[in-house]
């Protein structure tokens, strides 16, 4: 027979305003197998604890049920003072009176009498529960980071530093991300590459990262502290050991004229190339499509000038399978572009900008590889269209961001700093242009960001305007802004020479793939998900992969790099242990009544069902049942309610414990 | 529509039996195979019920008439520790059992390589209320073969070269029954099954007979908890007939052997009719003609209709 | 020739009046290009502008009024003018979306409102109905050498997802049409801005100032004349287009055609099938001289 | 008026006023964030003494009297734009639509204005006829507004070219149109529609 | 809103089957929110409605509740990649049985309620409590539960009496 205690919280006043939590305790304590009620004004607090724990001990309880506010708060804190007081932590449950209670119903009545079925429920429930003994499973200290951009590098360094193995992947030929790409950066205007190649050098030497470039996941198998993770390296039909990277072939190289994406397609690369100078590694990578002797058979030149006999045509793809313990995804951003959309596609294009037809008319990005001193106009501020240097420019904030009509309502978060650092960057390079901003508001919170922004209006001679922009529309060789200044309420027309557009931050093309394969969620906009958006910001959902940068949600390079060294603290505590424990709500079979229809394998969308023989003594197979492999299986319990027998069953969720709380109705 | 009453050819027949008998000679001459599920003749004038023969000598007994009307797939799911398990096993199936057969292999309780599938081309059988000796007309047909969509066996091993005559036209007993109720108010549909489940005995035949009903431990048997009442009461048959008819959605292919075995005449086939239409309509699936590696209800697509979901 | 196609024709009142032409070559051009048109049985007016801008449910019932009318004569629904376009397409819109809306339209017209009718302009019967290959088959006469300005207005259009013609703010559907008959179009800055419509009659100084920008800025492209999907666009643009030229001491002198009677002309239609000579803006001069007359 | 300072408080803004507004337009007042691009991209921004953010404004503070008070509403010439444009979805060419409709209903200055002229002699052309009478509707326009020079010169011409007709075709089926005017204006008297 | 003042003839009883991560999460926001919703609704917390058994639902009619709440994530943000889209399927069929067995479908609702739908949450609660309300208690499965074998057909006057002098 259980000997169930019930404590009833009044959690202040918030319960017991409503409910009557003495005539609670008083009712509950009538039911059968409850031998101790009591209810007290906050149960979480320390006296509150002491309270359940010396009940326990002095009235040698068997279960526990605690009435107070919802699971999601406090089940961890019960659970635990449970066992400190020698108790198996899931032999407690808490029933929630206060979210589901006493905080939506106003008649006392009412609330109290559900507050007494709530309980009950919970009293019934808590009988059936079992011992459930903690899991543990084994840590391999590798690490997997997934993305090499400024997060990536941070967080790969970070766990290296610490001593343990990082795998880096990354998809392009060289790693750096949108921040090699940068010009300058706010709020101090220092040069991106002078404090990133330094960064990405690191990587390259450091004995304890293992860089896969030109590389992508392919498979990702395991559960926490166990992954295996497939990775496909493409064919970079350069030899990595005998490239030399002194860049002959790239000299040699006759296609010359292609639209290097490194330079947002303004400037040109050879076929066989390294995206820009400072690339790590320094090797090239021959582009298939547009390389003649993959084209026609014929060239070959990077083959015959090529010292060292690195180009290698016939190379590859490989599969490379790594074991890894814990995961970081930093897979960073994309930035949304005016162009139409395909029909059906939830996000719209600007058509009344043009599309991105109107050559002058550039994205952020684009202006930065302008001012960058190492992009393809040497850092002269020059149209794509004529070269020219345009002396009246407009900038217009907020495209794509916050348009719930064209399918993205979130603010992107840097575009106000960044465009006020266009303006200056601007201003010191046509001392007699003219920079306009259209904005809706600046957004400049962090440290010494608004005066930032301020320097460029004061200093700088920014012109902003209130009020976004109805029309682009190419005049001559000037572009017509059809805006508005809210302020003054009267229309303005400016005839630009150039137009750049703060474009709204979006995920990789592809992370909902990479979130499918990894087996983490991601928000609507193909954002990945937090485990919690305030207390668990850098972990997903599933347990050990981490989140670091823009991937997660628009960020800046600071937020960037700390979120980066938080999943890396995150990934070395992982690591700090052997082995690790987890929460024992998972699956198991109930090997007599299966009969190996494998429903359940069917499905389990995290693979954790196995086949597994029974066999006699002689070692004649009598069966074949499922096996829940309780370090994969998540314990969403989708296989027991497809199991027709229900001969595999959820711990903690079992049919048992809920057909109680069901009778108890 | 009542149409007036039609005979059926079924001169084909006699042809089917003699075939079946030479291969089955064959089958045990070649060792081919180590046992044959078929049918033989019961005692009764013109009945008929399965046989599992292991020697070329029984070859001879095997017949194949319009009162073969079980469904042999059965015999391989419970029973099948019975048979040796020392070779193929060779199993005569008309196109409806095939159909479970193909079910049972999509949920790994068969392997297609341990089968010799002995196919029939049907024209039909007899109706279980119909004594044995009938002839088989457009009114002493089972329900099951007026909608029969498979009177040809496909991807069996040996199908005798016949002709099946063309038949005649026949009502749909099952789609009109589904319809009719379906056209009732809930209430009266209620009233309706209130009285069929008040009738079941809970023998369990339906059970016992169906394919697919191969748990070694049925939930409904469970008592901790009891997910469903066990006695013969009507609101334990009602829980037990509803879950049954889902446990089949998606996987009953509607050999209507529950209903034929079932001593109080509960349209129990109706209930499986339903949920196979519903499942056609909502997926576009259709139990019982390809292996499947996954059925209606443990697979999804992120379109799927959810127009009923607020 | 075989018909093809059959809709049911709701003209609206200014193609009884004023853009007479446009009704006339419509009912030539279709006639020659095989679709058939049966003019809806005592049509009402849809209420136009001046009704949805005070009176919502009156407009509302109006249109789905003449939803109704239309239901009784097989086919879509063939729409020439843009507004009544325009407000048949709003009002579907409104009741689809408004239960609180269409039940009291249901009220006010004494009848259930009619959804699914599919209300058509002119230009999406020639570019998708039809399709532009079989269009351009029925050329006799390409406009080459022909610089058109294709002039979309506002209500062709506009709101995004309301008429579904095309895009909202770079529809190609006109020029698709109008070059699939052999004409040239040129690309120029003020073909979704507005002519000033509806003010014609209480604010023809505002109206003045609008269309002339629309003008200027298909002159300065290089057009040889505007074509047009709304008799509105078309008085703006052709009856007042001297006026306009008075007001601003400039000459533009771009006839203003309906998109019928270009296509007309490509199909061999003769001047007095297609109503050319009520044009103010005369384009017998242009026509001419381009060999199309 | 429009100078005048603004009092904020429960009781001056008009919060009723605003509701009845968003119920006629079907759309959200709330969701206007000021971002203007509305009046930027409206082509009678300039002839307006409030620009349509500013309306939203006025409307989201609920001052529906500055509204109603000025032109600007009746200057809107319904080109759809501002919808089309808003970032927010704000269908803003139906708020002035419900704008007016409130303006119509109510003695508002505005009432004389032409644009108001206009719309109410082709609403009464068509009850009386069914169809629009374009010819009609100028000539009473022009006697009404005291303009009886204006279009002078336009109207023999257009006449000549066969685009005024003298006389009018009516429709066959009048009761209809008149039975529908009539069905609307007892559901407002009853209460039952705005 | 649930005001205190009214009272009603019958008070149903409704049991919501929910997901722990968005359905529960967003019942909880709506607690924190201080919104107001009528009290009949009984909360079972599952971790997904993958495990949500229609066995489940029965039960809860057959205990006497009028009307059944299943409610979880949307799809696309099941916590387990894929549990709500394999209830969706599992619940439209099972739901169609049920209709044809006679259960009126008004008293089983189906709904997505994330954790930031608070204000959802509130809405489908009470829209099926009052729903329920007006429908009235469900007595069906009642009904059966207190119904004896046979119990259904007393055809005969013959029957009748023998019954009536037990």
């Amino acid at each position: 027979m259980s000997r169930i205690g019930v404590f009833i919280c009044h959690c202040g006043e918030n319960i017991s305003r409503t409910v009557d939590v003495e005539r609670v305790a008083e009712e509950v304590g009538r039911l059968p197998g409850v031998a101790f009620s009591t209810d007290y004004k906050y149960m979480c607090s320390d006296p509150g604890q002491t309270l359940v724990k010396k009940a326990i001990q002095e009235q040698k309880l068997s279960h526990v049920v605690v009435a107070a506010c919802s699971p999601r708060m406090h089940e961890k804190t019960f659970r635990k003072a449970v066992e400190a007081a020698g108790l198996n932590p899931f032999l407690c449950e808490m029933a929630n009176i206060r979210e589901h209670c006493s905080w939506v119903h106003e008649n006392r009545e009412e609330a109290t009498v559900k507050a007494i079925d709530i309980v009950g429920m919970m009293v019934e429930r808590v009988k059936k529960n079992r011992i459930l003994p903690t899991i543990t499973v084994p840590v391999t200290k590798r690490a997997l980071v997934i993305g090499g951009g400024i997060a990536g590098i941070q967080a790969a360094l970070d766990i290296a530093d610490c001593g343990h193995e990082v795998i880096l992947v990354e998809r392009e030929p060289s790693i750096g991300g949108h921040m090699a790409q940068l010009s300058e950066t706010f709020p101090t205007l220092d040069c991106s590459q002078c404090i990133m190649t330094p960064k990405m050098v690191d990587v390259a030497n450091h004995p304890k990262i293992k860089l896969y470039t030109y590389s992508e996941i392919e498979l990702v198998e395991g559960y926490i502290g166990n992954f295996q993770v497939t990775i496909k390296k493409k064919a970079r039909s350069v030899d990595e050991d005998k490239c030399t990277g002194c860049g002959v072939c790239m000299t040699k190289c006759p296609q010359k004229k292609i639209p290097n994406k490194f330079d947002q397609n303004i400037g040109m690369r050879t076929a066989i190339y390294v995206p820009f100078p400072q690339a790590v590694p320094n090797t090239p990578v021959i582009d298939r499509d547009n390389c003649t002797w993959f084209k026609t058979g014929k060239c070959g030149v990077c083959q015959k000038v090529c010292g060292p006999g690195a180009i290698d045509f016939e190379q590859q793809d490989t599969l490379i399978v790594e074991a890894v313990g814990a995961i970081v995804v930093s897979t960073g951003f994309d930035l949304y572009t005016i162009a139409e959309k395909p029909k059906g596609s939830p996000i719209k294009g600007y058509g009344e900008f043009g599309h991105g037809k109107i050559p002058d008319v550039i994205d952020g990005m684009t202006f930065e590889r302008l001012a960058s001193a190492s992009g393809p106009t040497g850092g002269k501020i020059l149209r794509p269209s004529d070269g020219k240097e345009p002396k009246q420019i407009v900038f217009i904030q907020c495209v794509g961001s916050r348009a719930r009509e064209k399918g993205i309502s979130y603010c992107s978060k840097v575009c106000c700093m960044y465009t006020a650092k266009h303006t200056m960057l601007y201003h010191h390079k046509v001392h007699d242009g003219q920079a306009y901003v259209f904005f809706m508001d600046a957004r400049t919170p962090g440290k010494s960001y608004d005066e930032f922004w301020r320097r460029s209006i004061e200093e700088e001679e920014a012109v902003y305007i209130r009020g976004m922009v109805s029309r682009l529309y190419q005049k001559g060789d000037k572009i017509v802004v059809m805006g508005n200044d809210i302020s003054v309420g009267v229309q303005v027309e400016i005839e630009a020479d150039m137009v750049v557009l703060a474009t709204a931050i979006q995920p990789q093309k592809g992370a909902d793939a990479l979130a499918q394969k990894l087996g983490i969620s991601y928000d609507k906009y193909h954002f990945y998900s937090e485990a919690h958006a305030k207390l668990r910001p850098v972990e997903c959902a599933t347990a050990g992969i981490y989140l670091a940068g823009a991937c997660q949600g628009p960020k800046d390079i600071p937020e960037t790099v700390s979120q980066a060294s938080a999943a890396a603290a995150k990934v070395m505590t992982l690591f700090s242990r052997d082995q690790m424990e987890r929460e024992p709500i998972v699956a198991r079979v109930r090997e007599a009544g299966c009969v190996g229809c494998f429903a359940c394998k069917k499905v389990c969308a995290y693979g954790a069902v196995e086949e597994k023989e029974i066999r006699d003594r002689q070692g004649n197979l009598i069966k074949i049942v499922a096996y829940v492999n309780p370090g994969v299986c998540a314990g969403c319990g989708t296989c027991q309610a497809t199991c027709p027998s229900k001969s595999v069953e959820l711990d903690g969720y079992t049919d048992e414990q809920i057909i109680a709380m069901i009778e108890a109705l | 529509m009542p149409l007036t009453s039609q005979p059926i050819d079924t001169s084909i027949y006699a042809t089917i039996t003699a075939a079946i008998r030479s291969e089955a000679s064959r089958l045990f001459t070649a060792a081919e195979v180590v046992a044959i599920i078929g049918y033989a003749a019961a005692r009764r004038v013109g009945s008929a019920q399965p046989v599992i023969i292991t020697d070329a000598a029984a070859a001879e007994t095997l017949i194949f008439t319009e009162a073969c009307v079980n469904n042999l797939a059965v015999y391989l799911t419970k029973a099948k520790k019975e048979i040796p398990k020392k070779g193929k096993i060779g199993i005569i199936v008309k196109g409806c059992d095939l159909k479970a057969l193909v079910g049972l292999m999509g949920e790994s309780q068969l392997k297609r390589e341990d089968l010799y599938l002995i196919g029939i081309p049907c024209a039909g059988v007899l109706a279980s209320a119909v004594q044995p000796a009938t002839t088989l007309t457009t009114e002493t047909i089972a329900s099951k073969c007026c909608e029969c969509d498979v009177h040809l066996p496909l991807g069996c091993d040996f199908v005798p070269s016949v002709t099946l005559p063309p038949g005649p036209q026949m009502e749909s007993r099952y789609s009109e029954e589904i319809a009719r109720l379906e056209a009732l108010t809930p209430a009266e549909r209620w009233a309706y099954w209130k009285e069929q489940f008040a009738k079941c005995i809970k023998c369990y035949a339906c059970r016992q007979i169906c394919p697919f009903c191969f748990c070694e431990q049925c939930l409904c048997d469970r008592n901790k908890p009891q997910m469903v009442e066990t006695t013969p009461r009507p609101a334990g048959n009602t829980a037990w007939h509803i879950v049954r008819a889902m446990h089949l959605a998606g996987r009953c292919a509607g050999c209507a052997e529950c209903e034929r075995v079932c001593p109080m005449d509960i349209p129990l086939n109706l209930l499986n009719r339903k949920m196979a239409k519903e499942l056609k309509e909502l997926y576009d699936y259709e139990a019982g003609f390809e292996i499947n590696d996954k059925g209606p209800l443990t697979m999804f697509t992120e379109k799927d209709d959810q127009s009923f979901i607020k | 020739m075989k018909k093809l196609l059959d809709y049911s024709y709701y003209p609206g009142c200014s193609l009884h009046a004023s853009a007479s032409e446009y009704d006339l070559s419509t009912r030539e051009l279709f006639k020659a290009l095989g679709i058939g048109l049966t003019e809806v049985p005592d049509w009402f007016c849809c209420g136009a502008t001046p009704a949805h801008n005070v009176d919502e449910l009156l407009s509302l019932s109006l249109c789905a009024k003449n939803l109704e009318l239309a239901d009784k004569v097989e086919g879509d629904m063939a729409v020439a003018c843009a507004s009544c376009f325009s407000r048949l397409k709003t009002a579907q819109h409104v009741l689809g979306v408004s239960e609180v809306k269409r039940k009291q339209v249901e009220k006010a017209i004494d009848a259930p409102v009619k959804l699914d009718s599919n209300v058509k302009h002119l230009l999406e019967i020639l570019a998708k109905d039809l399709g532009l290959e079989r269009l351009a088959a029925a050329v006799n006469k390409p406009l080459s050498g022909l610089k058109v300005a294709c002039y979309y207005g506002c209500l062709l259009t506009r709101p995004a997802d309301v008429p579904n013609l095309d895009c909202a703010e770079a529809p190609t559907i006109m020029e698709k049409v109008i070059e699939a008959v052999g004409a040239e179009t040129v690309a120029w800055t003020h073909r979704l801005e507005c002519c000033g419509a509806n003010f014609t009659l209480s604010r023809p100084g505002v109206v003045i100032q609008l269309t002339n920008a629309v003008l200027e800025s298909a002159k300065a492209a290089g057009a040889d004349c505007i074509m047009v999907g709304c008799p509105l666009c078309h008085g703006n643009l052709d009856i007042r287009q001297k006026e306009i030229e008075g007001v601003y001491n400039t000459s533009y002198g771009l006839p203003v055609f309906y998109l019928t009677q270009l296509i007309g002309i490509s199909v061999g239609l003769g001047a007095d099938k297609l109503g050319l000579d009520a044009m103010m803006v005369n384009p017998m001069p242009l026509l001419k001289e381009k060999g199309l007359l | 008026m429009t100078k005048k300072k603004m009092i904020i408080s429960q009781e001056t803004m008009d919060v009723d006023f605003v509701r009845k507004v968003e119920a006629l337009a079907g759309t959200s007042v709330r969701s206007c964030f000021q971002c203007g691009k509305c009046s930027a991209g409206c082509p009678m921004a300039t002839f307006m003494e409030h620009p349509p953010n500013r309306i939203m404004r006025l409307l989201q503070l609920g001052q529906w009297q500055r509204v109603l008070a000025g032109r600007s509403i009746w200057y809107c010439v319904s080109c759809e734009t501002c919808t089309t444009r808003c970032p927010n979805t704000v269908d803003l060419a139906s708020i002035m639509d419900a704008l007016r409709k409130l303006s119509w209903d109510s003695d508002g200055a505005s009432k004389e204005s032409y644009v108001q002229l206009a719309n109410k002699l082709f609403l009464q052309n068509i009850r009386t006829y069914g169809r629009q009478y374009e010819m009609r509707l100028a000539a009473v326009f022009n006697v009404k507004s005291g303009q009886f020079l204006k279009d002078l010169m336009l109207g023999p011409k257009l006449i000549a070219k066969g685009k005024l007709k003298v006389f009018h075709s009516k429709n066959k089926n009048m009761s209809e149109i008149e039975k529908i005017f009539t069905r609307i204006e007892e559901m407002r008297k009853k209460g039952v529609a705005l | 809103m649930h005001s205190e003042n009214q009272k009603h003839d019958f008070e149903p009883k409704i049991i919501a089957f929910v997901c722990t991560w968005c359905t529960y999460a967003g019942a909880d926001l709506a607690g924190t929110s201080r919104m107001q919703y009528p009290s009949n609704v009984r909360v079972l917390k599952f971790p997904c409605t993958g495990r949500i058994d229609p066995v489940f639902i029965l039960k809860a009619f057959q205990q006497g509740a009028d009307g059944v709440l299943v409610s979880g994530c949307h799809p696309g943000d099941c916590h387990y990649i894929a549990g709500n889209f394999h209830a969706r399927r599992r619940f439209a069929a099972f739901r169609k049985l049920l209709e044809f067995i006679g259960v009126d479908l008004g008293r089983l609702a189906f709904s997505w309620v994330s954790a930031a739908e608070g204000g959802k949450w509130v809405e489908v609660v009470t829209d099926l409590t009052e729903k329920v309300r007006a429908m009235g208690p469900m007595v069906e499965f009642k009904d059966l539960a207190l119904e004896e074998q046979w119990s259904g057909v007393i055809n005969t006057p013959e029957l009748q009496e023998a019954y009536d002098a037990i």
